[in-house]
C-alpha cells in the first residue's frame, strides 16, 4: 500500500518534472547591435586561432541588472560570434566573494573570469590572484580585438591598475552614489512657504548636514500632519548587515572630511591617538549627524540594506536620501517597480563644510563613494586566451549603450553621447550628466588588501550604535582601538 | 454534576480554540508569503493588507517560463530524490546490520554517525570545496556543480539522522521473524526484501520523507558547490536579493513553489509519521 | 549463527560515505585550525600556530559572548518547544473531529526551506512592508521594530523557530504517547491516583526516552542555526541575534579568517559532542533502568 | 493493538563497570579522556595559563588520568 503510494506520487512527480523540462525555452531577445560582418569574422578568426570554439568559459558575478545583461545578451552574442560558449554564474553578494576567492586562493580554476568590485581589487593584486591583460594583449598581439582600446576608459579603469599602469580587469559597471529627492514635494509652493516661515530660508536640496537635517525634520513633520506615509530621509542602516558600514564609511564620513576609513595609510593605525582619524572630532560629527537622521526616516531604516533603501524611495516613503547610483535609472523611470516616476532630482551628496569639496576638488579627498566593478581572469583559469577575448568582446564601444540603459552603467567616455543613454539621462534628470561631469569629485574605496577583514572588525561597532548600545563617540573609539589590534596581526604596521 | 459538563464543554472550547488559534498562528507566514506573490513591486508599497484582491500572475509565470528556473527545480528534484533513495537504502542496510549483528563497537559507531550532523556549517565548507574540485577527480570530471556531488554531501546531515531514526524501527522487529524465514529456507535477502522492508515500511517512509525535505531545503552547501548545472531552487531564491532592489514578489513566487513538492509528499505519508516518528524509544 | 562478515558488509557504504564527505573535510578542519591562515594578511598560506587560535579563543569576548547567547537561544526553544509540544501531543491523542484536518495543517512549516522562512518571517515582521508592525501599531500603538530594539529582534527569532520545528516536536512525542500501554495508565487510575499523579509518576517516566531523543535532536540543531537567523536580522541589531553559527559564518566567509574560523567551529562542536554524548549516557541508562 | 514491550535505549553498552557511573568500553573510555583532556587544556588556557604554568603540564596530568581511567574506569 505504502509503496504503491510513493511511487504514485514520485510518478506524478516525475511527469511535472518532464512536463516543465519539455516546455520551449522563450528564445533570448536579440542582442545589442550585431557587430559589422569584418569584425564578426575577427572574433571566429581569433577564437579559431587560440583553439577556443566549442570551449565553454566559466564566471562568476553578482547577480545585478548590469551582470544578468552580460550573461543574457552579451554571452549568447558572444556565442555565435566566436563560437565560445559562456556559462556566468550570478548569484548573491557574499556567495559570489566567497567562491571566487576560494576558486583562487585553491588554485582550482573553475572560473575563467571573475567580478571584482572595486574595493576588493587591492587583495586581489596582493594575492597574484590575477592575469595582467595588458601583458598578455602585448605577447599575443593576434588575439587583440580591433574595437578594444584601455583607453577609451573613463577614469574608472585607474582603479583596475597596478603601480605600473597594467590592466587587470575590464569595467563592466560604475556608479556614485548620489543624493535623490524628491522634485515634487521640494517644488511644492505650499511647503515651499512653510519652510521658509519656519526656518528662515529657502526650500531646496541640501548642500550641507544643517540644511539636510532641516529638510529632513520638515518633510516628517509634513508627512505626519497630513497622515501621508513619508518621512525626511532614507538611511540605509541595517544593524546587522555591512552595507550600514559602507553607507557611514565610504558615503558619510568622506562628506564629513574623514577620507579613507579614517585609517593613515603611512603607519596603518586608525585612532587620532596613533595618527589616523577614524575617532578624529570630524568623524565623530559626521556619524552623529546620520545616527540623528534615524529619527527623522521611515520604521524600517535600521533593517535597510542598500536594496531596502532603494525600495523605501520608490515607495514614495522618503523625500531625500543617499541613493546608490545603479538604481537612480529605474526609481525615476520605471512605473512597474516605482511610486516616484518623474519625479525623483539628483545632485551631490551633503557636505559636513565647505573644505570637503575643497579637499575633492583639489584631489586631497573626495565627497562620496564611486562604485563599481570589472571582469578579471584568475590565473589559475585554463582557458585565459578565450577569457581574454570575452573580456575585449564586453569592452567593445559598441555594446556600452544598450549597457548603459539596462544597468545604468558607464565606463567609457563616449558612452554618454549615445541619444539613448541621453534620453535616459533625461529622464532621471541628469543623473548621467552629473556622473560624467562630476565624477571626478568621487572616489572608491581606499586601496587596502585587508578589505573585508577590517570592515568586518569595524562593522559590529556601528551595528551597536544603530542600536543604540553604544553612543557614536564610543563606537568610533572602540572600532579605531580594535583596528589598531587587528592590522599588526595581518602583518600590517607592526 | 453539572460543574462536571460544563468542565467538559469548556474542555471542548479551550480544545478547540487551542487548535485555531494555532492553526491561524502556523499558517499566518505561509499565507502572507503567498500574499506577497500576488503583488506586483508596486503593489507592495501599499499600506500592508491581508486580503488578495488582485493576483499578479506573472510573478509565477516569470520563473516557471525560464529555463533556467526550470533546471534548478528539476536539479532540487533530482537531487532531493536520489539523495532521499540514498539515504534510505544505506539507512536500511546500516541499520539491519547495527541491529541484527553484535559487531564490536557498533555502539560507538552509532554514536559517530551522529556527531556528523553536529558541526557548525561555515567552517566545514572550505574543506569540502577543496576535496569537490581538487581531491575527488577523473581528469576534468570532477564532484563540483554535479548533482551526483550534492546528493552524496546532504548524507552528512541526512544519514546519521536516518539511521537513528531506522535504528528504533530495526528494534522494533524482533529476530524470530527472520529467524522464522530463514528455517523455511530463505536467504538473507529475501528476508531483508520480503520480511524486514514491509515491516519498516512506515519507518522507511518517514526516513524518506525527512530526508527529502532537509535535501530540498538545504542552502548553504548547495550554493558554495555548485555554479551553473546542478544550482537548486534554494539558491535560486537568495538570487532575488539584489543591490538594485529585492523582487520580493517573485521570490515569494517561488518559494511557494518550491513548498509544493515536499507538501505532496508529507500530505501521503501523513498516516506513518504517527508511527514512524519513534526512534525506538518507545515500541510497538 | 550468522557471521559478522555480511553485517560489515551491509554497514560499509554508511560508514565510507561519511568518512568521505564528513570525517575528512573534519581532520582537514583539525589541520587548519592549528594555523593562521588568512586570506587577505600581509604573509600568505598557512603559517602552524599550535594552539594559539585556541588561546584568543578563550578570552574572545565576541566568541564567547555568540556562544552564551546560542546556549540561551537553545534553551528556550527547546523548553518551548518540548512543553508547548507535549500539551499538543496530549491533546492529539484524543479524537475529536478535525483532528486530521488540524494536524495537517500543522505540519507545513517543517516542509519550508530554512531561508525562505528566514525571509517569509522578513516580510512579515519588516517595519512599512509587513504586517505585523503595522497591525501592532495601528490597534495597540506598539511600536516593534526588529532592526532597533533587541528585544524585538530576539523574540523574533525565538518565534521563528518555534514556530519552525514545534510541529517535529509534537509529533515524535506523539509518536511516543501514542505508543504508551494503556494498562498502567488504567490500574493506577483504579488505585486512585489523580490526574497529576498518573502524570508525573507514569506518564513522565514511560515518555522518557522519547522526550531525550526529541531533545537531543533538537539541541543538535538549534545549535548550528544559521539560515534562517541570516535571513531575518543577519544578527542585529548589533550583535542581538548573532548565534555562533552565524557569528562563525562571519569569521570565515567575509573575513576570511579560515584559521581562527576553524578553532571556533571545532570548538563549537566539542561542545555540542560533550552535551549530546551526556544526553546519550542519561538515555542509554533510562533504558538500562526500565529494562 | 500496542501490546507492552520494554522500553529500551537505543544502544545497548556492553563493557564493562569500573569507578565510572556507567558502563563502558574501551573506547568509550579513551573518548572521555579525550573530553576531558580538551576541556581542562580549554580551562586551564584561560585561567592558569597567565599565572605562568605551561598547558604542556595540565597535558601531562591530563594522560595520567586518562590511562588510569582507559585502565580502570
Amino acid at each position: 500500500m505504502l509503496r504503491h503510494r510513493l511511487f504514485v506520487t514520485l510518478s506524478i512527480l516525475m511527469l511535472a518534472a518532464m512536463v516543465l523540462a519539455a516546455c520551449p525555452a522563450p528564445v533570448a531577445p536579440p542582442a545589442a547591435a550585431p557587430p559589422a560582418e569584418g569584425e564578426a569574422t575577427w572574433w571566429r578568426t581569433a577564437a579559431e586561432s587560440a583553439g577556443c570554439v566549442g570551449v565553454t568559459i566559466r564566471g562568476v558575478s553578482e547577480s545585478t541588472p548590469p551582470s544578468n545583461f552580460a550573461k543574457d545578451v552579451l554571452a549568447p552574442a558572444f556565442e555565435r560570434d566566436t563560437g565560445i560558449k559562456v556559462e556566468l554564474e550570478t548569484t548573491s553578494w557574499d556567495q559570489m566573494y566567497d567562491k571566487a576567492i576560494k576558486d583562487m586562493e585553491a588554485g582550482t580554476g573553475i572560473y575563467d573570469f571573475v567580478y571584482i568590485e572595486q574595493d576588493i581589487i587591492y587583495a586581489y593584486l596582493a594575492n597574484n590572484y590575477l592575469l595582467n591583460m595588458t601583458q598578455f594583449l602585448a605577447d599575443n598581439p593576434n588575439l587583440a580585438a580591433p574595437d578594444f582600446d584601455f583607453g577609451k576608459f573613463t577614469t574608472f579603469i585607474d582603479y583596475f591598475k597596478d603601480a605600473e599602469g597594467n590592466v587587470y580587469g575590464v569595467p563592466m559597471e560604475a556608479f556614485v552614489k548620489i543624493y535623490l529627492y524628491r522634485t515634487d514635494l521640494f517644488g511644492d509652493p505650499e511647503a515651499q512657504a512653510a519652510f521658509k516661515e519656519k526656518y528662515g530660508y529657502d526650500l531646496a536640496p541640501a548642500t550641507n548636514y544643517e540644511q539636510y537635517r532641516d529638510n529632513a525634520e520638515f518633510f516628517t513633520q509634513w508627512g505626519k500632519d497630513r497622515g501621508l506615509e513619508l518621512w525626511g530621509t532614507t538611511v540605509q542602516a541595517a544593524s546587522g548587515h555591512p552595507s550600514s558600514f559602507y553607507e557611514l564609511f565610504e558615503t558619510i564620513l568622506p562628506s564629513g572630511g574623514v577620507y579613507n576609513w579614517g585609517i593613515n595609510m603611512e603607519n596603518w593605525k586608525a585612532s587620532v591617538e596613533n595618527g589616523g582619524t577614524m575617532n578624529s572630532d570630524r568623524a565623530k560629527a559626521a556619524f552623529q549627524f546620520w545616527l540623528d537622521m534615524l529619527q527623522f526616516a521611515p520604521p524600517e531604516a535600521t533593517s535597510s540594506t542598500w536594496d531596502e533603501v532603494a525600495a523605501s524611495f520608490a515607495a514614495g516613503r522618503a523625500a531625500q536620501g543617499w541613493v546608490y547610483g545603479e538604481n537612480a535609472a529605474w526609481i525615476a523611470s520605471d512605473p512597474e517597480r516605482s511610486r516616484v516616476v518623474g519625479n525623483v532630482g539628483v545632485a551631490l551628496p551633503p557636505l559636513a563644510d565647505e573644505s570637503v569639496l575643497q579637499d575633492a576638488e583639489e584631489g586631497r579627498g573626495y565627497i562620496g563613494y564611486y562604485d563599481g566593478g570589472a571582469f578579471g581572469i584568475p590565473v589559475s583559469s585554463k582557458n585565459q586566451a578565450c577569457a581574454v577575448l570575452w573580456n575585449q568582446y564586453i569592452g567593445q564601444e559598441s555594446v556600452q549603450a544598450d549597457w548603459a540603459v539596462a544597468g545604468s552603467r558607464v565606463v567609457m567616455d563616449s558612452t554618454f553621447d549615445d541619444p539613448k543613454v541621453q534620453e535616459m539621462d533625461a529622464k532621471t534628470n541628469g543623473y548621467f550628466t552629473l556622473l560624467k561631469e562630476k565624477g571626478y569629485l568621487f572616489a572608491g574605496a581606499p586601496p587596502f588588501p585587508f578589505h573585508a577583514t577590517i570592515r568586518e572588525v569595524i562593522a559590529p561597532f556601528v551595528y551597536r550604535a544603530i542600536a543604540g548600545e553604544l553612543s557614536a563617540a564610543d563606537a568610533l573609539d572602540q572600532a579605531a582601538a580594535a583596528v589598531d589590534a587587528e592590522l599588526p596581526k595581518l602583518g600590517y604596521g607592526e | 454534576m453539572k460543574t462536571a459538563r460544563w468542565r467538559k464543554i469548556l474542555g471542548w472550547i479551550g480544545l478547540y480554540a487551542l487548535w485555531i488559534a494555532l492553526t491561524l498562528f502556523t499558517v499566518l507566514p505561509i499565507y502572507w508569503m503567498f500574499v506577497v506573490s500576488s503583488r506586483s513591486r508596486v503593489q507592495l508599497f501599499d499600506a500592508p493588507t491581508l486580503l488578495i484582491r488582485s493576483f499578479y500572475i506573472q510573478n509565477y509565470t516569470g520563473p516557471l517560463s525560464d529555463p533556467v528556473f526550470q533546471r534548478y527545480l528539476l536539479n532540487s528534484l533530482y537531487i532531493a530524490v536520489g539523495n532521499a533513495l540514498l539515504v534510505t537504502v544505506l539507512a536500511l542496510f546500516a541499520t539491519y546490520a547495527l541491529s541484527r549483528w553484535r559487531l564490536p563497537g557498533a555502539d560507538n559507531i552509532f554514536f559517530w554517525t551522529i556527531t556528523n550532523r553536529m558541526a557548525p556549517p561555515a567552517a566545514f565548507l572550505l574543506p569540502l570545496f577543496l576535496l569537490y574540485t581538487q581531491v575527488f577527480r577523473i581528469g576534468n570530471w570532477t564532484l563540483f556543480d554535479t548533482q551526483i556531488g550534492l546528493i552524496l554531501l546532504y548524507c552528512v546531515f541526512n544519514l546519521p539522522f536516518a539511521i537513528w531514526l531506522m535504528k528504533g524501527i530495526m528494534d522494533g522487529i524482533p529476530v524470530e521473524i527472520d529467524e522464522a524465514a530463514m528455517v523455511d529456507g530463505a536467504s538473507q535477502w529475501t528476508v531483508l526484501w520480503r520480511v524486514i522492508v514491509p515491516l519498516a515500511a512506515p519507518g522507511l517512509a518517514i526516513t524518506f520523507i525527512l530526508s527529502l525535505i532537509f535535501a530540498w531545503n538545504e542552502y548553504l552547501f548547495a550554493a558554495t558547490l555548485t555554479s551553473v548545472n546542478a544550482r537548486t531552487i534554494t539558491t535560486g531564491l537568495a538570487e532575488f536579493v539584489t543591490v538594485t532592489g529585492t523582487n520580493w514578489g517573485q521570490m515569494a513566487a517561488v518559494a511557494t513553489i518550491s513548498i509544493l513538492p515536499a507538501l505532496i509528499f508529507l500530505v501521503f505519508v501523513q498516516r506513518y509519521i504517527v508511527t514512524g516518528l519513534t526512534f525506538g524509544a518507545v515500541k510497538e | 549463527m550468522r557471521s559478522n562478515r555480511l553485517g560489515w558488509l551491509l554497514l560499509s557504504p554508511s560508514l565510507i560515505v561519511l568518512f568521505i564527505v564528513g570525517f575528512l573535510p573534519f581532520l582537514y578542519v583539525i589541520w587548519v585550525g592549528f594555523h593562521d591562515w588568512n586570506i587577505f594578511a600581509a604573509t600568505r598560506g598557512m603559517t602552524w600556530a599550535g594552539a594559539n587560535n585556541y588561546r584568543r579563543l578563550v578570552f574572545d569576548q565576541d566568541f564567547l559572548a555568540a556562544l552564551w547567547r546560542t546556549l540561551v537561544f537553545t534553551f528556550t526553544v527547546v523548553t518551548s518547544e518540548l512543553v508547548l509540544g507535549f500539551v499538543l501531543a496530549q491533546t492529539l491523542t484524543r479524537q475529536f473531529p478535525g483532528r486530521a484536518f488540524f494536524r495537517t495543517i500543522y505540519v507545513l512549516p517543517l516542509v519550508v526551506a530554512p531561508i525562505a522562512v528566514g525571509a517569509t518571517w522578513r516580510l512579515m515582521v519588516i517595519p512599512g512592508f509587513g504586517p505585523i508592525p503595522y497591525f501592532l501599531e495601528r490597534w495597540f500603538g506598539i511600536q516593534y521594530r526588529i532592526g532597533t530594539y533587541a528585544e524585538h529582534a530576539w523574540a523574533t527569532a525565538v518565534l521563528m523557530d518555534i514556530w519552525h520545528w514545534t510541529p517535529f516536536v509534537t509529533l515524535t512525542l506523539l509518536a511516543g504517547l501514542s505508543a504508551i500501554p494503556r494498562e498502567p495508565l488504567e490500574q493506577a487510575m483504579v488505585d486512585g491516583a489523580n490526574r497529576w499523579q498518573v502524570f508525573r509518576y507514569i506518564t513522565i517516566p514511560m515518555m522518557m526516552p522519547v522526550i531525550l531523543t526529541v531533545v537531543f535532536i533538537r539541541i543538535m540543531d538549534a545549535l548550528r542555526v544559521v539560515d534562517e537567523v541570516y535571513m531575518l536580522t543577519n544578527g542585529g541589531p548589533g550583535t542581538a541575534t548573532t548565534l555562533i553559527g552565524l557569528h562563525i559564518f562571519r569569521v570565515v566567509f567575509p573575513k576570511t579568517d579560515y584559521g581562527y574560523g576553524s578553532a571556533m567551529s571545532l570548538l563549537v562542536l566539542y561542545v555540542t559532542i560533550v552535551m549530546c554524548w551526556l544526553l546519550f549516557v542519561a538515555l542509554a541508562n533510562v533504558g538500562k533502568q526500565k529494562a | 493493538m500496542t501490546e507492552t514491550k520494554p522500553i529500551q535505549a537505543p544502544v545497548e553498552h556492553k563493557g564493562r563497570r569500573g569507578f565510572l557511573p556507567i558502563e563502558t568500553n574501551t573506547f568509550d573510555r579513551v573518548f572521555i579522556s579525550v573530553v576531558i583532556w580538551i576541556g581542562a587544556s580549554l580551562l586551564w588556557m584561560r585561567f592558569i595559563e597567565p599565572l605562568g604554568l605551561s598547558v604542556w603540564i595540565c597535558t601531562i596530568l591530563c594522560i595520567i588520568l586518562g590511562v588510569w581511567i582507559v585502565k580502570k574506569g
